[in-house]
């Protein structure tokens, strides 16, 4: 009967303090700072309130994600935490804790159908469109920019892409070479130093995520050059590197607040409690302003 | 050196392949060792080099117990063993090959190449080859190879030097002048341990001579007190008379031939022959006269430039083998290792292949019907095996040859091309194959016989054609040919 | 008395049985849950998509091949399923196109190994970078969505029969029918002879140009049909779908007791195989391993299986 | 006269050449600024990393084996050297034991392969996870930052002597070090000879299960070198870092010219297959061609090198 009380998130479940909970999370990929540091703060709370859980890593594949919620289904777990590895492939694993009546509640990402609990998660076009203002706001509106993006396919990659050259088309940034880095550290470094041999008098680089600002600030370090690097997510080490000067600002995301938060909704529910159908963690820009304010 | 054996015993599983073998080896003479195929020979100098631990007895060298480890141990002690299989590396240079484990080095661990060299044109020398020592060992005839294999073993520290069917793949001219070889070793005081099918040579080579049988010794005795009747009672253990069987089976039309034949790769020139309903035909030559290559191309293994191929007057296109077989024709070639046998499998599944569609019904293999063909075939061919699903790589070497022939006589052809097909069998399973040669015919075939083996061209052929490079040099009768004839054709008075 | 060869080649899959059965008792004696009809079941289907282009992929070992486009084969043909399906294409007409296209893809691989002579590692390496960068051109990078629900569609790889999921039985039905061509007809015995000596194969009479073609076509449509079930179980077809599948699927193979150098092995090997991966999957995951210490852990149960089976078989030898 | 064998080896390298020059003719075609002298100097630099993995790589792929753990030992292994280096070791120690750390990752696999009589192909997926695995446990699945832009470790990655970056430097010692110790040492024969005939080489003393040990020490130690390399460019170790290094490695050593099977192959070879992976990816780059597309045009262009190798050879069996 929970199934259909989580529909229109009455709380109709039968109520259960954490520590009697057990709970399944999926995580896109471990692979990752921003998803470790998701995973380890819904553990460290999860240890603290006696709530089990149980981490799948989708190792960034649909289908193995699908698999991981079904087991979970199949468990019986009171509560699915999912961090979509696609918002659109993640439809089916919903709808199966659907059927079960076992409430989700997604992280991070979106789903695209299927019913959950609440989702949580900071917008991933806005974080995009945001970068493209913070490099309007530094360099002038037509300033060059070289993007890096991100494992093609990826729906962070599409999202930010599309929020950040949407909003440079408007304000008039020219955005002379996109080229896919794979968010990765070393091939940004060389990525960025060939896409600087191409394009001359380039003002900044924005790269869909930190580590590929920390490969791509390397690179302008080798060159010698002067150009403003943007990233997106927060890492520390980017904090650290803004704070140097050699980075020059990121939008922040909070994964350990939205793990966080994922954790408290079901908490919420099961404590009869009304959980909002969504909950935004909010993102900002950092900046060397307020480098100091935030970390993960 | 003297190397005494007592006792020996080798089993692989529950297969005991030598029991309680006593044998004395000396320097300065030349040991011949016989017997059938799969009697233990190559087995008992395995065990002797430390390729195979023994199961029982000991090995006694100069009155001191010694048992080695590997085949580098004994070489390193003066024992070299010219293995029955070549072990060389194709895509490696002949200097390579020959000095591979045992490379001379310079003062740093450099290779000394130039040292190399020096040693390897000197063995070259005391053997007669001349063949440039960066050529790849894989672009050699086989009998090149071999002169090659030979030649290593004289670039050790040599004391005594096993022969494992040395002349196997050898002509006339180079057994001849491997045999000039083994009487300035035997000079020098090396003892040489001479394994051989072909009786003539045991006779002309060694002193002493002994015979095998299903893993035991029979007898050993001087060369010049035996005969080769009685050594050939010995091993197979039972008279044989005629080792040429002879055929009165008539001989019908021309039913195959090939016209004006030019090779792609410019091996062979404008071939042309025919053969006969019951015919046997041979081909003779030098190593390297392109014989073998001829018959490759027939078969669609290389590619023709030109020419026509006729059987049962219907011009044939044949472009790969699946075409020859399907006309008809079958092709056991000259290298059973590499070309004939797919060693990790079993008797049954290779005497199958070329025949394996034959044996589907409704587009179902008939797995059944296949085992029971395979073991009257093999039942035919007297193969010396544990059952047909034994795997063809534990046979010995002979047996393996009669698994290829199995394999084309079992496509029942119309014509069938044997290149050097009794090339390491016993003269007991020679006769075998004769007689089955001599009986396919009786039943019509055209065979055509690719041999080295002169006496045995002259002994069975019923018409010889004798190739030199790469041309027809002549046509002989089978009967009453001699080998002076053959030859002066083969070298073309050189 | 049955013969050496054919107790030798029980006993392999036997091993790797055992293995198998070991491992699920460990992880049922660590947590229950997972013996459990219902699991057993969701693992099934689980394995369902590895199970497939395993199955294609011991045709190709055993050949002495290797095909590492597999993933991208299933991607590029499930993303153009999609897109037909998009633009309004009957379902099961694009079904059939889907399996069509695999195993076209598969006949490109063919083609080049077996008319090229070239190796087949470095052909399907390359078709999987030109196969994948096609799926990401063709889909602009977005999964495809459109008009993915319909019954048939959805049934391929969501439906039940008898309580079984569908692509179970798809599993048990293409395992049956792979299971005939490889073992039971002279197809199968042209693939272990190309494995096991090419030339002497050759010269036999094997068509080894026409074989290969068709077991690189077997590998792509098998990916095809394992993209098939997991777009069905996604509603969606995603440009990286199937990333790093082949190197599960040359696991479950080798696992099986298939050797790389081909010639030698069979299909319940490999179903073992492709089980024991599955069991891994799904056994770690609900035992709560945790991810970082999940590759850990397959990496040495895979090292260990294998060595086991190279143990046992070594005995065997002395014996 | 010059025999046909070492013609046709010469020639195959060249064949090879031909095909990068090819490349870099048309890209600089396309965009003059890819052949400057900046841009060159960079691209030496960055075809160091799989630079040195390819070489390993060749000495494994001679003797018919193959290593697809070189990317998680370049991580575990730089991973190891970023803590201990952030634990206060002395850089020049951790370096050298970053190297010693490698190679001996690689003579668990050599071990493996050699002693366990198992397909290097599972053994060293399996360790592939294993390493993986266990960089990420090591480093909590974060990048290690922690005092990592030491003088000494900066030059490593970051320094120019000659105005030559010194990473290339170091490539060309190593291509040196270990051409003498392939094509003037008998341990480089034995290599050959493993790959060539296995039982052979066994008769002629080879030891066989040193070499192999050895030979994926080397492979190792190499991966190990490049994560130093890596690690000291970016001044931090990636728990990431080298994933799918094994594939572009194998690729070179592939488009080099040295047969999978083992045998046949060289040195000089390799480094041709680096600079043309290496020119694709900086070209590509520069060129600006998309990232959907760059996939395929990679994949076409590895497919059509190898075919023309093919080509000419199959030619030169002919003559
Ligand atoms: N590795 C092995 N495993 C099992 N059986 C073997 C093995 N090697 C040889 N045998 C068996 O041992 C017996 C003796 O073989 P061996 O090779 O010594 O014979 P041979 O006298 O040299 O014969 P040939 O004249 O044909 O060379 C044969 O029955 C053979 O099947
Ligand atoms: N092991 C081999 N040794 C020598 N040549 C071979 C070998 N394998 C294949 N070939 C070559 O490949 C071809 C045989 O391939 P296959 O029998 O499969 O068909 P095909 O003649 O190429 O074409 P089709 O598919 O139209 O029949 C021959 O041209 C032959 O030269
Ligand atoms: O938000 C995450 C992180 O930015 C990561 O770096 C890449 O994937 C995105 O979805
Ligand atoms: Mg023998
Ligand atoms: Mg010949």
């Amino acid at each position: 009967q929970t199934g259909l009380g989580t529909a229109d998130n009455a709380s109709s479940a039968a109520k259960k303090s954490p520590s009697e909970l057990s709970i399944g999370v999926s995580i896109s990929t471990t692979n990752n700072p921003y998803f470790v540091s998701m995973d380890e703060a819904i553990q460290a709370m999860a240890k603290k309130n006696g709530t089990k859980v149980t981490v799948a890593d989708a190792q960034n594949d649909a289908s193995t994600q699908l698999n991981n919620v079904q087991n979970f289904v199949s468990q019986n777990v009171d509560a699915i935490l999912v961090n979509p590895v696609d918002s659109d492939s993640i439809v089916p694993a919903i709808k199966s804790a659907n059927n079960a009546g076992i409430p989700v509640i997604a992280m991070d990402r979106g789903a695209n159908g299927g019913t959950v609990l609440s989702t949580v998660a900071s917008d991933n076009v806005e974080a995009g469109k945001m970068a493209a203002q913070a490099v309007a706001k530094a360099f002038g509106n037509d300033a060059k920019v070289l993007e890096l993006s991100g494992t093609p396919g990826a729906s962070s990659t599409i999202d930010r892409g599309n929020g950040f050259n949407n909003e440079a088309k408007k304000l008039g940034l020219d955005v002379v070479s996109s080229q896919s880095a794979n968010f990765d550290r070393t091939t940004a470094l060389n990525t960025t130093q060939n896409m600087l041999q191409a394009n001359k008098d380039v003002k900044a680089i924005f790269a869909q995520n930190d580590e590929m600002a920390l490969g791509a600030m390397k690179a302008v370090q080798a060159s010698g050059q002067e150009i403003g690097i943007f990233g997106i997510d927060g890492e520390s080490e980017t904090h650290t590197a803004i704070k140097n000067g050699t980075v020059t600002a990121t939008v922040a995301q909070q994964p350990a607040k939205i793990g966080q938060m994922a954790l408290q909704a079901a908490y919420d529910h099961f404590n009869g409690k009304k959980v909002e159908k969504t909950i935004n963690s909010p993102i900002y820009l950092v900046t060397k302003d307020n480098a100091d304010e935030y970390q993960w | 050196m003297k190397i005494e054996m007592t006792h020996i015993a080798k089993s692989f599983g529950s297969n005991q392949v030598l029991k309680d073998i006593n044998l004395t080896l000396n320097s300065g003479e030349v040991h011949a060792l016989m017997g059938e195929n799969g009697a233990g020979k190559s087995t008992l100098m395995n065990v002797l080099t430390g390729l195979f631990p023994a199961t029982g007895g000991q090995i006694s060298i100069d009155g001191e117990t010694k048992s080695f480890a590997n085949p580098k141990e004994a070489e390193l002690f003066g024992i070299s063993f010219i293995h029955q299989e070549m072990n060389s590396w194709p895509d490696m240079t002949v200097l390579e090959n020959l000095f591979l484990g045992r490379e001379i080095k310079r003062a740093g661990g450099l290779l000394n190449n130039k040292e190399m060299k020096a040693r390897a044109k000197d063995a070259f020398k005391q053997l007669g080859v001349n063949i440039p020592l960066d050529t790849l060992i894989g672009t050699l005839s086989v009998g090149q190879q071999q002169m090659i294999e030979i030649a290593k073993s004289f670039l050790a520290n040599l004391k005594i030097l096993i022969m494992d069917e040395p002349t196997a793949a050898l002509t006339e001219r180079e057994t001849n002048r491997l045999f000039a070889v083994i009487e300035t070793l035997k000079a020098k005081g090396v003892g040489i341990v001479y394994i051989s099918h072909r009786m003539e040579e045991i006779f002309k080579v060694s002193q002493f001579v002994t015979v095998m049988r299903d893993g035991q010794i029979i007898d050993t005795k001087p060369t010049a007190e035996t005969n080769v009747d009685e050594l050939v009672r010995k091993m197979v253990g039972r008279e044989i008379t005629d080792y040429y069987p002879r055929k009165d089976t008539p001989i019908g039309d021309v039913i195959f031939s090939v016209s004006h034949l030019n090779s792609a790769g410019g091996l062979f020139e404008d071939i042309s022959f025919e053969v006969r309903a019951g015919e046997i035909l041979a081909f003779s030559g030098l190593m390297g006269a392109g014989r073998t290559e001829v018959m490759r191309a027939i078969f669609g293994i290389d590619k023709l430039k030109s020419g026509t191929v006729t059987l049962n007057g219907k011009q044939l296109r044949i472009r790969k083998p699946v075409d020859a077989i399907r006309h008809g024709i079958g092709f056991l070639t000259e290298d059973r290792k590499t070309e004939g046998l797919i060693l990790d499998f079993s008797i049954r599944e290779n005497v199958v292949l070329p025949k394996k569609d034959s044996f589907v019904r409704r587009g179902l293999y008939n797995a059944k019907a296949a085992a029971i063909f395979v073991r009257d075939l093999i039942n035919r061919l007297s193969v010396k095996a544990t059952s047909d699903e034994q795997l063809v790589s534990d046979l010995s070497g002979g047996n393996q040859q009669k698994v290829v022939m199995a394999k084309w006589v079992g496509i029942s052809p119309k014509v069938l091309i044997l290149d050097e097909p009794t090339r390491g069998v016993d003269v007991g399973a020679k006769r075998e194959i004769y007689e089955l040669m001599n009986e396919l015919a009786g039943r019509g075939v055209a065979i055509v016989m690719v041999s080295s083996d002169l006496p045995e061209v002259l002994g069975i052929s019923d018409r010889i054609i004798v190739m030199h490079e790469g041309t027809i040099a002549g046509q002989l009768p089978g009967k009453g040919a001699t080998q002076e004839q053959v030859m002066q054709l083969a070298t073309l008075g050189e | 008395m049955k013969s050496l060869g054919n107790l030798s080649k029980r006993f392999s899959s036997l091993t790797t049985l055992a293995a198998l059965v070991i491992l699920m008792v460990i992880i049922t004696f660590i947590n229950p849950n997972f013996f459990t009809a219902n699991n057993l079941l969701n693992l099934l289907l689980q394995v369902t998509a590895n199970g497939f282009i395993a199955f294609g992929m011991t045709f190709v070992i055993l050949t002495g091949g290797i095909d590492l486009s597999v993933g991208a084969i299933l991607a590029l043909s499930s993303a153009l399923a999609a897109g037909m399906i998009g633009a309004g294409m009957p379902l099961p007409l694009a079904v059939f196109l889907c399996l069509v296209i695999g195993a076209f893809l598969g006949a490109v691989n063919g083609f080049f190994i077996a008319y090229g002579k070239m190796a087949p590692f470095i052909v399907t390496l390359a078709t999987q970078m030109a196969y994948r960068g096609l799926t990401l051109v063709f889909t602009n990078g977005n999964p495809l969505t459109n008009k993915m629900d319909g019954f048939f569609l959805a049934f391929i790889g969501q439906g039940y029969l008898f309580g079984i999921p569908f692509p179970v039985i798809i599993m048990i039905i293409a395992f049956a029918l792979l299971f005939v061509l490889l073992h039971k007809t002279s197809f199968g015995k042209s693939v272990y002879a190309l494995g096991g000596n090419e030339k002497a194969a050759y010269i036999a009479g094997v068509q080894s140009n026409r074989v290969k073609v068709a077991i690189y076509t077997i590998s792509g449509a098998m990916s095809a049909l394992s993209g098939l079930v997991i777009t069905s179980r996604l509603s969606s077809a995603t440009p990286q779908a199937g990333s790093g599948y082949e190197m599960f699927a040359i696991a479950a193979v080798v696992l099986g007791g298939t050797s790389l150098m081909g010639g030698k092995g069979r299909l319940t090997g490999t179903m073992i195989g492709v089980l024991i991966i599955g069991v891994l999957n799904n056994g770690l995951n609900i035992i709560g391993v945790s991810a970082f210490w999940q590759q850990v852990v397959e990496g040495v149960v895979i090292l260990v299986a294998v060595l086991i089976d190279v143990l046992r078989n070594r005995k065997s030898l002395r014996m």
